[in-house]
């Protein structure tokens, strides 16, 4: 009890990322730690400097979250170097810090994809919004692919990198160009959204043009996302991240750090969890 | 006054022609009716940002907090929303945040002589900080009343209400920046604010005035977007601060003096929008958008040089 | 050594030059007069590579040549100064004056005290008290214009170019520049002068030509070179000095009383009576514009005022418009002008409220104000193109004249006038005068601060002279001489 | 005098009172050698941007591309690597295409008459398109030689070798702008362009060169941070665009005639990197650190007024 436990984050405003945050918080208050939670907005070399800071103002543990430690490895090299534990929450394995904890995000985007796929019979026009830069993201994306490749019947007719922040408007926007590049019922049958945010903002889009025919998944298990579920409209899945499970299961792990002993692995992943109409309990129409 | 008239043309042109030539690459998508219902919608937040920007730039100065003063009185609006309050009462105190935020800036600004951009940076980052605290990093969403998704959703007599929004804002401002003594007044001093305060304008007053119009503006630039997408978060507002100055921007390259003027901004709004949208229909690869995006308005704001002598 | 021909410069519809012909020998000093906007200033640009001629032939010592920047002109010494010259506000005067010269080095390093050494030695002969390492965006107007002399002279070439360098200047420091001129002109430096002081042309200049509208209309040499010769060329005639008496019975309409400000750091006492033109007169820099600055709200002051009876403490100018004041500010590029706007925005703007049509909208009715622009322009004689045209594109007097015909058809209680004929010419000089005495027989008071030490014994009832931050005298008409006022301006002793 | 040297100290006052505030609240790691290190390395990549855009404020310029160059320099110079090149090429190669890039700026602004902020933020995205292109938008990491880390880690003599950057690059612009020709050209055209027409000086010259040394040590500033993260993303640069210009600003308020200064820069940039290296340290909740920043920008260009008449 009483160590000092730095939270870094180049991502807070992303909504995933805080609520992994404040589950981890919650976590940390019953060992009685003391939490300082940092956010960089987006800014790499910012996070860079903000763990050097951790390792210099002695705290007892660095925990990053949503980022690849291979990013800013000469800082994360500095903070073992210096006998700081660094531990990563949705990030990456790396060779200088004692643990990951993650869902698997190619696993994620297989879920997605598959369930989504087998909504429109593994058959018709797809849509992909995307955002390579996040390597989470990135691998889900990788899945896609994958699945793509062994579904030759389904075909990407458009796609959009994302702008962040303003993800929703921008997805939006995207939707609303897409739907009259491809007019026509049946243009469109399906919207991959890698996470949720793109997906809302392509439902509004849809939604406005009246548009029927169209499916959209995404994943992370955004509230808003589930609510849009249940609303019967063309949201139909999402894929849960344990949020709270990885940031309990990394909390639970760095105790055992603290207290001296180590992680049960150096990757661990929270499991994952496909959220439909089906698994809500929702009969539509 | 013939060269001031083709140099005005040079942008209008770069706007027509981008047009003409979306129109030929995706003739049924880019021009239906559908689409410039659409493009109407998508460019409001940003036309209403940039005419807060182009009120700021008249008087020589620059508001950096407009995107952060959209994304405040969002959150504001919403969290009160989940409080239970009604939408005459959480509208118009969201607005009120941005009104008062804004005359700050004006008071830092003219009554402590601290440069508008510095002045308007520190307290746009206050301003987030709050939207932050307020919005505890969540995505706002519940309880919000259909009587406010209506202020920025569906249409009126096939116009969608956004135009109408357009239209009223953009429409005030230009009138008050060219008809009105309070205009007269803005150009003076953001063209000699020495000589102006020496021909007895209420210099301190007006800017305040100024800053204070362009807070209200983007808070309500910053609710019309949450009605549109019907959730908040807490940094939606900040993209649109770079695309409301190269906005202006590109709106004084078609102006005779060089001068900002709204119906110039409308048109930087207008290329800038009609250019992501035509993109995102003909299917551009993202970085080529990137590409073309900087290359269009290149071209455009050389265009007008197109009548130039020598 | 310069020969020019043909020159033809257009502005739009406006024939700025048309068909100029010239020629300068080495050595030779020209003066070139003309009424407001008759070309004299364009001329000179292009002599000095600022601006091209649409037409026309530049030759020097025989060989054409044109010039692409004022770089290309400067490499054939050529030294101006230009009619209202912009400074870099950032930079202290020895820096200005450095600004597009060669520097000195010592070492391979800029040799500062070099430069500053070369400034400080025309500026003992000049302006012995400016400061020379102050930005001269501190520096009141008066010093800036000291800048340009010294940027002018202190840089030898081959010929000195100056649009009217002593504009603002009081006769006695007009004369320690001509002193240094006089030793440039020694040397050998060819000059063009340019000015609406006739009598500095007609005492410094061996040959004259009077421009009108973009022509050479009459050149004169030597002893034809005379002030009235020249009005006549530019169709005008001299003017007549008034005699009228001050009426003390008369209500006071403003008094002054232990005022300091600024510049002004003796207490000054003043009285103005109704329908009485006092006229301010000292060196640059004795406190002249402080005092106006003060009355008009636009700098801090301490001591008592008040006007028509009561008591008057503006803060602002804002507050003194409301109280029936009117001002033209010196300085008019940095304190007055809206170069950027129209003719009819620059003229209705301190009374704007005054055009509208619905009392209770402050809308301005267009119609109205443009009406009203053209009345005041033809009451200054401004010559324009259109109302609609930008103030930039006036001619330095012209400039002016706009300026002053802000408050032309007000019905002040109390006018200040700062300088309001720098640059004008002799015609519309006499024109302002005829209006600031109708101004003041209408019941009103002026106050006019004018380095023309003619113009203060012309127009002033009584002559306030100031010296070093203080009133020293203040002079009646009749005890009013041009060597009294002269010596009241440089006494050594303190009031 | 007095005043101007009391309205200089204002703004350092301010960021003693800040050194001091932090050491009392975490005297251990605040005041730490360690600590002074880090500061030292974080403030290089910002001080040098900032510089960058002391240089073109000097001119009265904008140039919003800074970020978008060091990206693409960065992104280019890991693509090199990856295709197996020497850091001895692939250096001076990124370096180019910054000072190509700003070059181009330069003649956009200087040639063409477009508003620098229209010019530089449209050649900008251009830029972002290519360095987003090249790195297909993902994360470089890979193939990096321990030449390159050597860029901008470590120590030599106790020092941070980032520490001798900031050293002799402000070291050689604030010579340059203070003590050279060059550099009283450019304050010459920044304060009064027509006064410097006037006199004859190269503007057209002068403006690209300078916007070409803005490139290059924008791209400069993206070479370090790639050595020192290891690591490059295509938007790695953009976020010192903002902090880079407040940093220009808030050292304008500490200059007697309110022009930018390289020193004043420094302490601009001293500033932000001290507040936010101490806020983490003491532990200050993210949207508090906000409030805080925006707050504490506000009393260090406010302090500078203490001196003040009036
Ligand atoms: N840039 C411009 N655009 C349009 N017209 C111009 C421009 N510059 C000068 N003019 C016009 O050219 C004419 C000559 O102006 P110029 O400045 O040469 O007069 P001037 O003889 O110097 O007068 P003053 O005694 O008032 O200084 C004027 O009618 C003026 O309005
Ligand atoms: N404290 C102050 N704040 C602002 N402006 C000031 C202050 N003190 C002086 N000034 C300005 O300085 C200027 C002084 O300029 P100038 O040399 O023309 O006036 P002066 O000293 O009164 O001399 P002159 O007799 O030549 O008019 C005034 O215009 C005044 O407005
Ligand atoms: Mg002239
Ligand atoms: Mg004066």
């Amino acid at each position: 009890a009483g160590e000092k436990v730095s939270v870094i984050t180049p991502f807070l405003a992303a909504i995933a990322t805080g609520e992994m945050i404040e589950a981890f918080k919650a976590k940390a208050a019953e060992y009685q730690w003391t939490v300082d939670v940092v956010d960089t907005a987006g800014d790499m070399a910012a996070f860079a400097s903000r763990v050097e800071d951790a390792t210099t103002s002695g705290a007892n543990a660095i925990v990053l979250v949503s980022v690849d430690p291979t990013q800013i490895q000469d800082q994360v090299d500095k903070a073992k170097a210096a006998g700081v534990p660094v531990i990563t929450i949705d990030g990456a394995k790396n060779a200088s810090s004692v643990l990951n904890v993650t869902s698997d995000n190619y696993v994620l985007g297989e879920t997605m994809t598959k369930f989504l796929f087998d909504q429109i019979g593994n058959k018709g026009n797809i849509v992909r919004f995307f955002y390579s830069a996040h390597p989470g993201v990135h691998q889900r994306e990788l899945a896609l692919d994958a699945a793509l490749k062994a579904n030759p019947e389904i075909k990407q007719v458009a796609d959009h990198y994302v702008a962040v922040p303003g993800q929703v408007d921008d997805s939006r926007a995207a939707m609303d160009a897409m739907l009259l590049a491809n007019p026509g019922d049946g243009a469109i049958n399906a919207v991959w959204a890698a996470w949720d945010e793109p997906g809302i903002g392509a439902n509004l889009a849809i939604e406005a043009a009246g548009r029927k025919g169209i499916v959209i998944a995404g994943i992370d298990g955004n509230p808003q996302a589930i609510d849009l579920i249940k609303a019967c409209g063309a949201y139909i899945g999402t894929v849960r991240q344990g949020f709270g499970e990885m940031a309990s299961i990394a909390a639970g792990e760095l105790n055992t750090i603290l207290a001296g002993g180590s992680a049960k692995a150096d990757e661990l992943y929270a499991p994952v969890e496909l959220i439909t109409r089906e698994s809500l309990g929702v009969t539509c129409p | 006054m013939t060269r001031t008239n083709l140099n005005r043309f040079g942008t209008l042109i770069a706007f027509v022609l981008l047009c003409i030539g979306f129109s030929i690459a995706a003739p049924a998508a880019f021009a239906s009716p559908a689409n410039v219902f659409n493009l109407v919608q998508q460019m409001a937040t940003l036309a209403i940002v940039a005419t807060a920007a182009t009120l700021v730039m008249t008087i020589s100065e620059f508001d950096l907090s407009v995107g952060f003063s959209a994304s405040l009185a969002a959150v504001i609006c919403f969290v009160l929303f989940g409080q239970g309050y009604d939408v005459w009462l959480a509208v118009p105190a969201a607005l009120l945040v941005g009104i008062v935020g804004g005359a700050a800036n004006g008071v830092l600004v003219a009554r402590f002589g601290i440069p508008s951009f510095v002045a308007t940076l520190a307290l746009g980052t206050i301003l987030s900080g709050f939207a932050f605290g307020l919005s505890g990093g969540q995505s706002l969403f519940q309880s919000v009343p259909d009587g406010f998704k209506s202020l920025a959703r569906g249409d009126v007599f096939g116009i969608p209400v956004l135009g109408f929004w357009i239209v009223a804002v953009l429409g005030v401002a230009a009138f008050v920046l060219t008809q009105t003594e309070f205009g007269r007044r803005l150009r003076a001093i953001g063209g000699n604010a020495q000589a102006a305060r020496l021909a007895g304008l209420p210099i301190v007053r007006d800017v305040i005035v100024t800053f204070a119009i362009a807070g209200g503006l983007s808070a309500l630039a910053g609710l019309l977007l949450a009605s549109r997408l019907g959730s908040v978060q807490h940094t939606m507002g900040e993209p649109l601060l770079l695309p409301a100055y190269a906005a202006v921007f590109i709106g004084t390259t078609a102006s005779p003096t060089g001068a900002p003027t709204v119906a110039g901004t409308l048109l930087g709004v207008a290329i800038t929008g009609v250019m992501v949208n035509g993109m995102t229909i003909v299917g551009v690869e993202p970085f080529v958008q990137k590409i073309m995006t900087g290359v269009i308005i290149l071209v455009a704001v050389l265009l007008r040089r197109v009548g130039r002598a020598r | 050594m310069l020969e020019l021909s043909g020159i033809s410069r257009r502005f739009g519809a406006t024939h700025a030059l048309e068909d100029v012909s010239l020629a300068l020998s080495e050595g030779e000093v020209l003066g070139l007069v003309g009424p407001n906007g008759a070309g004299k200033s364009t001329l000179i640009k292009i002599i000095a590579g600022a601006d091209r001629p649409d037409a026309g032939e530049i030759r020097i010592d025989g060989t054409p040549v044109q010039f692409h920047s004022a770089h290309d002109a400067y490499a054939a010494g050529i030294r101006v100064i230009h009619q209202d010259a912009p400074l870099v506000p950032g930079f202290d005067t020895v820096e200005n004056c450095y600004l597009g010269r060669a520097y000195p080095r010592r070492f391979g390093r800029i040799d500062r005290k070099a430069m500053r050494r070369a400034i400080a030695e025309v500026a003992a002969d000049i302006a012995p008290e400016l400061d020379l390492d102050l930005p001269v965006m501190f520096l009141p107007p008066a010093e800036r214009q000291f800048v340009r002399l010294l940027r002018a002279v202190a840089d030898k070439g081959r010929l000195l170019i100056l649009d009217e360098p002593t504009a603002a200047l009081p006769a006695e420091d007009a004369e320690r520049f001509y002193d240094v001129l006089r030793r440039t002109r020694e040397r050998g430096t060819s000059i063009i002068l340019v000015s609406h002081r006739l009598d500095e042309i007609a005492d410094f200049c061996g040959r004259a030509v009077v421009i009108r509208d973009g022509r050479i209309v009459a050149r004169f040499v030597e002893s034809e070179v005379k002030p009235e010769s020249m009005i006549a060329a530019m169709g005008g005639s001299a003017s007549e000095r008034s005699t009228r008496a001050t009426d003390t019975s008369a209500p006071k309409i403003i008094e002054i009383d232990g005022v300091t400000a600024g510049d002004l750091t003796r207490p000054a006492a003043l009285d103005v009576h109704a329908g009485e033109v006092i006229a301010l007169y000292g060196l640059a820099g004795s406190g002249r514009s402080s005092l106006l600055n003060a009355i008009w709200g636009a700098i801090p002051w301490v001591g008592k005022m008040r006007l028509a009876g009561a008591d008057y403490a503006p803060r602002s100018p804002r507050q003194a418009i409301a109280r029936g004041v009117s001002c033209v500010p010196a300085d008019r590029h940095r304190s007055g002008l809206f170069v950027s706007e129209d003719l009819v925005f620059n003229k209705t703007l301190p009374l704007l409220s005054g055009y509208r049509r619905l009392r209770g909208l402050p809308v301005p009715d267009v119609k109205a104000e443009q009406a009203e622009f053209v009345v005041a322009a033809e009451r200054v004689s401004l010559s324009y193109g259109d109302p609609k045209q930008l103030a930039r594109t006036l001619s330095g007097g012209n400039q002016q004249k706009l300026i002053f015909a802000r408050w032309a058809n007000r019905h002040s209680k109390v006018m200040l006038l700062d300088e309001p004929t720098e640059g004008v010419d002799v015609m519309a000089k006499a024109t302002i005068k005829d209006i600031i005495r109708a101004i003041a027989a209408d019941g009103n008071a002026v106050l006019v601060s004018t380095s023309d030490r003619d113009e203060a014994l012309e127009l002033g009832d009584r002559i306030a002279v100031f010296r070093q931050g203080g009133i020293v005298r203040v002079f009646t008409r009749a005890e009013a001489s041009a060597e009294a006022l002269s010596a009241a301006a440089q006494s050594r002793e303190a009031a």
